[in-house]
């Protein structure tokens, strides 16, 4: 259990996916404009963090052991069609949910986080509930620096930030402050 | 008239909706090729990977146990060891060391913990007749450059471990201020880094020391293909 | 020091002890200038502007033309629609024209001119018409009456009093509120008014009260004024059943919203009028003026003008007929110190800058209050550094800091979305309180003229 | 030879003006990972370099024979394809440096720049313009992870492909190769590249303005 | 028809009173606070912090005036808020730190923590910590190295390690002294509670001296100069989760009393200093509370359970980056609006 503990803050604060990981950093660079998307964007990545975690342990199991070189292209084909498939289902079944939530699915696919996951997850021999806590770790941490970049983002809009130093390169700089202040975090609850 | 002639056209030539059947197949030639591919670098880059692999883990083995010539991994199951021969490793194997007369010397132990900054992995060598560590190598860690680092850096730090009883668990202390036989200076600035390893240490012995067989009855070296 | 104060907010001390708002600011009184001095007559002059729209609402309609002989008090404009008021001639003369002529402001409006008579005695004559007797008229007859007495809020917003006064039949006053805060510094007028003639007040509240039907009656002051307070008080007989209020010393107590806060402990809910809680809140230089016109038939034809800041040589209290130049007023006190760089009508927090010193004195103008170098020339303007004291200032809890920043970034529908600017009523109080100096308010009126603007095109 | 020398300048243009990093802002997820140290940056850069040119190479043979209701699968199949080749030839050969890259080699897959280019060009054009514009594009994201891998190793260790610059004594900035020192030098490299393009502009500018000024006073 | 009559006369508009307190002189009140705490780093630290402040105010400065549009340049310097970053950033350096790293040190954090956000007023992280963020995720060894406090007879001697070349190391002859908290984190031995009041301790250059830091922050407090709301919320929050802390771990000395973490280390100094920072802090009341019980959480999580044995410094970065949040989701309730 506390090594679960420990997984969970660890991919949370201490080796955030995108602030320590640079995991997702489409997104995180690109959609973190506005702190609504934002937030939505990373439960809604948590979601399919928690199924690739699901599908990377079944197929890590039960089919790569026996071929260990499909693993890229089957991690690859079996995530996407899985999402793909419950983006569907959620359309059919909550409207609301999917003009929420949904609208982000196909987006997320093709995020390096996810593939990153599984790779992380079958690399370091995690089973099934330590693959879950790694996933909702990663995507509780995914979300927190979507948030905060939005929230910073939002703010320095009205400020009186130089117009060429405005733009990705300035996102870059947030993001590596923001990565600085992470860094207090290490080494939490490994010393105790 | 003319617009809607154009585009009666345009669909006529391009837009030929393609039979799923072309789609399947298309995939599946796709699929068939790169699966080739795939099975064909395998094949070819396989038997050296593994190789690499076995020599990455020997020469760990080989650091961590001095004197050792020959090894051989076993698997913890059913409450015995047994020489497994396999690929892959897994928290439940070990590895046996034997001199170059084929006599059993002591036991390489993984394990591994939360560092300062991520999971350290840590092998060490255990010699079962002192209750001695004779050797720690960290396989795999992301502690701080030029801080945690050290921990496999710093010869002072690793060189510790080379005739370290654990007969008691392993404390680290401030450099300099080493009054115990179990106990080791820590690096200076990187405190956590050395607890952590020092308490991977323990934590994989606690879990070994009851589960390895008496002494004289050590699992006897097999042939092995490669060695 | 003033954060220590706050500390007191924390506990939220009883009700009783703690008359008045939350947050607000304490702007230095100067009051002392001419809190003293007794209200004097000025003189009349030969030339008099009676602006047609010095009301809020729909101007008045000149009955008058060119070369016509006027008596004092005799209408020369009539409300055109409910929401529009009476304009009486301030002196015996003669119309000279009637044309564009320039407004407080700077800009140019329809007004009336009047010459006077130079012979005439300048008595006020009471007319026929309006010596009914207050206590038979029907709730009809009274309206119709104050709005032809021109009587419009004299505390500075000039809105016709009859329209506050018309309560839908389904509400009903419980509570007259008269208002003798006077918050803004300089302003002595409504001061010396309570001081000079409570009875009259007092005399004006039964009146009101009687018509408006209201059950309870209380006069805020601030206690700074401990004189108006103890005067009107000494007239106060236990019959009259009227409270007076002591009320704490800040800025903006005599806001009509802080004051129901105050007194009775309520919060108007944001776009309700205080008669939607049944309270009529008047300000006592326009309870006065209800007075004189019921009991003497005088309309309002003058009104009392505090006459300071450092730019003026003889600051006074004085009755000004309406319509009289400015620069005779400030003449009549000595006139303007050479170091004078801003004048301004009303107080030094809401009022605003004179353009055109031969603009009249309007019924709303309370105070012409001139200011030096010293006053008008603050620090340069630092950017925000989110102090938020802006934040403690506010009576209405809005983001001015915020209001600022997205108003210089000229992000309006934001303002109004997320942080409700509308609310504002530019009572200053953030401007004050910025130590950067930054111009606050106008970014807030700009972007709610913008905002104005916008809706009216769409 | 007008054909060659535009397929010259797709090439170019991938180097510097369309820069996939600096301009383009893709492939920021390797970008910085694997830029602790010049060597990685490298190997990182050449793997890039042969899963762009290998994919545009076949996706544009083959763009005839792909139907446009499943080219994306078929793209990444592709890709993921070379990136196995990738994967495996690096363990194989340098299992040191790939230790180092660890799970960044697989995900490649991932760099949006890689199916981009696919989508984006080596569909639409012979083999010719697509392998140059992919040698171009990875050749550009090879320079630029070569500038922050050596900025980073340079500063963070005082050292350039491993060999030491200044000596024992020279105080390391060890956040250079943490993930801050990341972010923070590709935004400061951008900042630079932007300032730079800015003044470049302004200066062009002032030229054709000078010009402009000259002919018009010879007019006269 | 222009109004030529008179000239004189402005149109500024109301209000045109102004309260006496401006934006310089806040600033002004900061330099008068940190002097007790300054003048007790000298007599404690002596020349080598002296040079050590300055460096880093000049590395400060210096950057303002280079990186500020000619036009903004006066009003950034007449504020001397790049001067007040310079100085608090010193006063969290160890002092036994190279010089040249100092002036790095200053430089980064007017740079990185104010011009490119667009200057005074416009940054979300307090540009004096980041500064000591960077140096400290930069050079980690020189920024944990602490000197024993000395007394005045030392004060001429400057470390060796002072003086290094840019961008080489510093030689730590004699200094390897650990702060009171690193003492209690590594080796669980508890200071006495008067040293790090009187502050001969070891630790950074103006973090010492409990005593003093609170006379400047209760100066600062009388003076209206920051928000109380803030320290309020940190020492209430920090006192009461190590003292939780400190009940349920009772016997192992790992966990020290509430008074202990509110002297220890750079809390006073960060809390009235560098929490208080109002460009940096939440606007709104609630917001101010919400902040301060985040400082004070993290603070003490962090030097408990984190690998660092002082956590003020990211616990404030960590609640800068969460400020526009707070803020925003904590907008008072507007007069006469229901919710």
């Amino acid at each position: 259990m506390d090594d679960l503990l420990w997984i969970f803050i660890s991919t949370l604060l201490v080796n955030n996916f995108v602030l320590a990981y640079f995991l997702g950093l489409c997104p995180f660079l690109g959609v973190s404009g506005q702190l609504e998307t934002s937030f939505r964007l990373g439960l809604a990545t948590t979601f399919v963090l928690v199924i690739t975690a699901l599908c990377a342990w079944i197929l890590n199991t039960y089919v790569l052991i026996y071929a260990p070189y499909l693993r890229l292209i089957s991690f690859i084909v079996v995530i996407a069609s899985t999402v793909q498939f419950i983006e569907m289902s959620i359309k059919k079944l909550s409207p609301s949910l999917f003009k929420s939530l949904g609208i982000f699915l196909p987006l997320i696919t093709t995020n390096c986080a996810i593939l990153g996951l599984a790779i992380f997850a079958t690399n370091r021999g995690y089973g099934l509930v330590e693959g879950l806590t790694f996933a909702l770790g990663a995507g509780a941490g995914f979300t927190l620096a979507m948030v905060l970049m939005a929230g910073i983002r939002e703010e320095t809009e009205i400020n009186d930030v130089p117009a060429l130093i405005r733009g990705t390169a300035f996102n870059l700089i947030i993001a590596g402050i923001l990565s600085m202040a992470f860094m207090g975090f290490a080494g939490l609850f490994s010393s105790t | 008239m003319t617009d809607k002639h154009d585009k009666t056209k345009a669909s006529s030539i391009v837009t030929q909706e393609p039979s799923s059947t072309r789609l399947i197949v298309s995939m599946a030639v796709a699929g068939f090729i790169s699966g080739i591919i795939i099975i064909a670098i395998y094949m070819l880059t396989f038997e050296t990977i593994k190789e690499n692999k076995a020599r990455e883990l020997r020469e760990a083995v080989f650091k961590v146990l001095p004197d050792v010539s020959f090894m051989q991994k076993l698997h913890f199951i059913d409450n015995k060891l047994i020489v497994v021969k396999a690929e892959g490793m897994d928290d439940e194997m070990i590895f046996a060391g034997y001199d170059p007369q084929r006599k059993f010397i002591g036991y390489a132990i993984q394990g591994k913990g939360p560092g300062f900054q991520d999971t350290i992995h840590v092998l060490f060598g255990y010699l079962s007749s002192k209750q001695n560590v004779v050797g720690m190598e960290i396989l795999d860690s992301r502690e701080t450059p030029g801080l945690g680092d050290k921990i496999f850096k710093d010869m002072d730090f690793v060189g510790e471990f080379s005739n370290l009883p654990i007969s008691k668990d392993i404390k680290a202390v401030k450099k300099g201020k080493k009054t115990q036989e179990n106990e080791i200076d820590a690096i200076t600035g990187a405190t956590i880094s050395s607890k952590a390893v020092v308490r991977i240490i323990n934590k994989a012995f606690n879990k070994w020391s009851p589960r390895l067989p008496q002494q004289g009855s050590e699992p006897v070296l097999e042939k092995q293909d490669n060695q | 020091m003033s954060k220590l104060f706050s500390l007191s907010s924390l506990f939220s001390l009883p009700f009783a002890l703690n008359r008045s708002f939350s947050h607000g600011v304490h702007p230095p009184h100067h009051k002392d200038q001419t809190a003293d001095l007794p209200i004097q007559r000025v003189p009349f002059v030969s030339r008099y502007i009676m602006p047609l729209g010095q009301h809020i609402g729909v101007p008045a309609e000149a009955v008058v033309k060119t070369g016509d002989l006027v008596k004092r008090g005799e209408l020369i404009a009539r409300p055109k629609g409910f929401i529009s008021t009476a304009l009486h001639s301030p002196v015996t003369g003669k119309i000279s024209a009637i044309g564009m002529h320039r407004y407080v402001d700077g800009s140019f409006r329809q007004a009336i001119e009047i010459e006077a008579d130079p012979y005439a005695t300048q008595q006020f004559v009471q007319s026929k018409k309006n010596s009914l007797n207050v206590e038979d008229m029907s709730s009809e007859q009274f309206i119709d009456a104050v709005q032809m007495s021109g009587i419009v809020g004299l505390g500075g917003a000039a809105f016709p009093s009859h329209v506050k006064y018309s309560i839908p039949d389904e509400q009903r006053i419980t509570d007259l509120l008269v208002n003798g805060a006077e918050c803004e510094p300089y302003l002595t007028n409504d001061h010396r008014l309570m001081v000079e003639r409570p009875e009259v007040v007092l005399r004006g509240c039964m009146i009101l009260r009687k018509q408006l039907g209201a059950k309870r009656v209380a006069i805020g002051v601030e206690k700074n004024k401990p004189e108006s307070i103890s005067q009107l008080k000494k007239y106060l007989t236990a019959e009259m059943a009227i409270d007076i209020v002591p009320l704490e010393v800040k800025y903006p107590q005599g806001a009509e919203k802080m004051l129901i806060k105050s007194i009775y402990n309520k919060e108007l809910p944001a776009g309700k009028l205080p008669r939607d809680i049944g309270i009529a809140v008047n300000n006592v230089g326009t309870i006065v003026a209800l007075a004189d016109y019921f009991d003497h038939g005088m309309p309002l034809i003058e009104r009392i003008v505090t006459l300071a800041g450092p730019g003026v040589h003889e600051p006074a209290n004085l009755i000004v007929p309406i319509g009289t130049p400015i620069r005779d007023v400030l003449d009549f006190a000595g006139g303007l110190k050479e170091q004078t760089r801003e004048v301004i009508s009303g107080g030094p927090m809401m009022g605003s800058p004179i353009a055109d010193l031969d603009a009249p004195i309007l019924k709303g103008t309370s105070g012409i209050l001139a200011f030096t170098e010293n006053e008008t020339s603050g620090p340069p303007e630092y950017p925000c550094i989110r102090c938020a004291r802006c934040l403690e200032a506010c009576p209405y809890f809005l983001n001015p800091s915020r209001l600022a920043l997205l108003g210089k970034a000229r992000l309006f529908e934001d303002m109004q979305d997320k942080y409700n600017v509308m609310d504002c009523v530019e009572c200053g109080a953030c401007t004050y309180a910025c130590p950067s100096n930054i111009p606050i308010v106008q970014h807030i009126r700009t972007a709610k003229d913008n905002l104005r603007n916008r809706k009216v095109e769409s | 030879m007008a054909t060659d020398s535009s397929a010259y300048e797709e090439m170019i243009k991938g180097l510097w003006r369309d820069n996939p990093v600096f301009v383009q802002v893709l492939g920021m997820c390797p970008m910085l990972a694997v830029t602790n140290s010049a060597i990685n940056a490298v190997v990182m850069g050449l793997a890039t370099f042969f899963v762009l040119v290998g994919s545009s190479f076949l996706v544009s043979s083959f763009k005839q024979w792909i139907p446009k209701q499943v080219r994306i699968s078929l793209y990444i199949i592709i890709i993921a394809t070379f990136v196995t080749v990738v994967d495996y030839s690096l363990l194989a050969l340098l299992p040191a440096i790939h230790k180092e890259l660890g799970a960044f080699i697989p995900l490649i897959v991932a760099n949006c720049m890689i199916l981009g280019r696919q989508e984006a060009f080596a569909s639409k054009h012979n083999v010719k313009y697509a392998v140059m514009d992919a040698v171009g594009m990875s050749g550009g994201f090879m320079i630029a992870l070569f500038a922050l891998g050596s900025v980073r190793e340079i500063l963070g260790v005082g050292a350039f492909f491993g060999i030491d610059l200044f000596g024992t004594n020279f105080e390391s900035w060890v956040i250079m190769i943490l993930p801050p020192g990341g972010f923070l030098t590709l935004g400061l490299l951008l900042l630079f590249f932007n300032w730079f393009t800015e003044r470049r502009r302004e200066f062009l500018l002032k030229v054709a303005e000078s010009d402009r000024m000259a002919y018009v006073d010879g007019d006269k | 028809m222009m109004n030529n009559k008179d000239p004189k006369l402005l149109l500024q508009s109301a209000p045109l009173l102004r309260q006496e307190l401006t934006t310089p002189a806040a600033m002004k009140d900061v330099w008068i606070a940190l002097l007790p705490a300054t003048a007790a780093a000298l007599w404690f630290f002596g020349l080598g912090a002296l040079l050590i402040l300055i460096t880093s105010i000049a590395g400060a400065v210096l950057t303002e005036w280079v990186f500020t549009d000619k036009d903004k340049r006066r009003f950034a310097m007449s504020d001397t808020s790049a001067g007040l970053t310079g100085l608090l950033l010193g006063l969290t350096l160890p002092p036994g730190l190279p010089l040249w790293m100092a002036f790095l040190g200053g430089s980064v954090s007017i740079g990185l923590g104010k011009v490119i956000w667009g200057g005074l007023g416009s940054n979300l992280f307090n540009p004096a910590l980041l500064g000591r963020a960077f140096l400290l995720g930069t050079f980690p060894i020189a920024m944990t190295t602490w000197g024993a406090a000395g007394g005045p007879g030392d004060f001429f001697q400057i470390h060796s390690s002072n003086l290094a070349w840019p961008f080489m190391q510093g030689q730590y002859d004699a200094l390897s002294t650990a702060t009171p908290l690193g003492l209690m984190k590594f080796e669980h031995e508890t200071t006495a509670l008067s040293s790090l009041f009187l502050g001969n301790t070891a630790g950074s250059i103006g973090e010492t001296s409990s005593l003093l830091l609170l006379f400047g922050g209760v100066f600062l407090l009388f003076r209206r100069g920051i928000e109380w709301r803030i320290p309020a919320a940190i020492f209430l929050t920090a006192s009461l989760f190590s003292l939780a802390m400190l009940l349920i771990n009772g016997a192992d000395s790992n966990y020290p009393s509430p008074l202990f973490t509110l002297f220890s280390g750079g809390l006073l100094l960060g809390t009235f200093f560098m929490a208080t920072d109002p460009v940096t802090s939440p606007l709104t009341p609630k917001g101010c509370w919400i902040f301060g019980i985040g400082i004070g959480f993290l603070v003490v999580l962090i030097r408990l359970y984190g690998g660092l044995p002082e956590g003020m410094l990211y616990a404030i970065l960590l609640m800068n980056a969460a400020t526009p949040l707070i803020d925003r989701y904590t907008q008072p309730k507007i007069f006469g609006r229901k919710s």
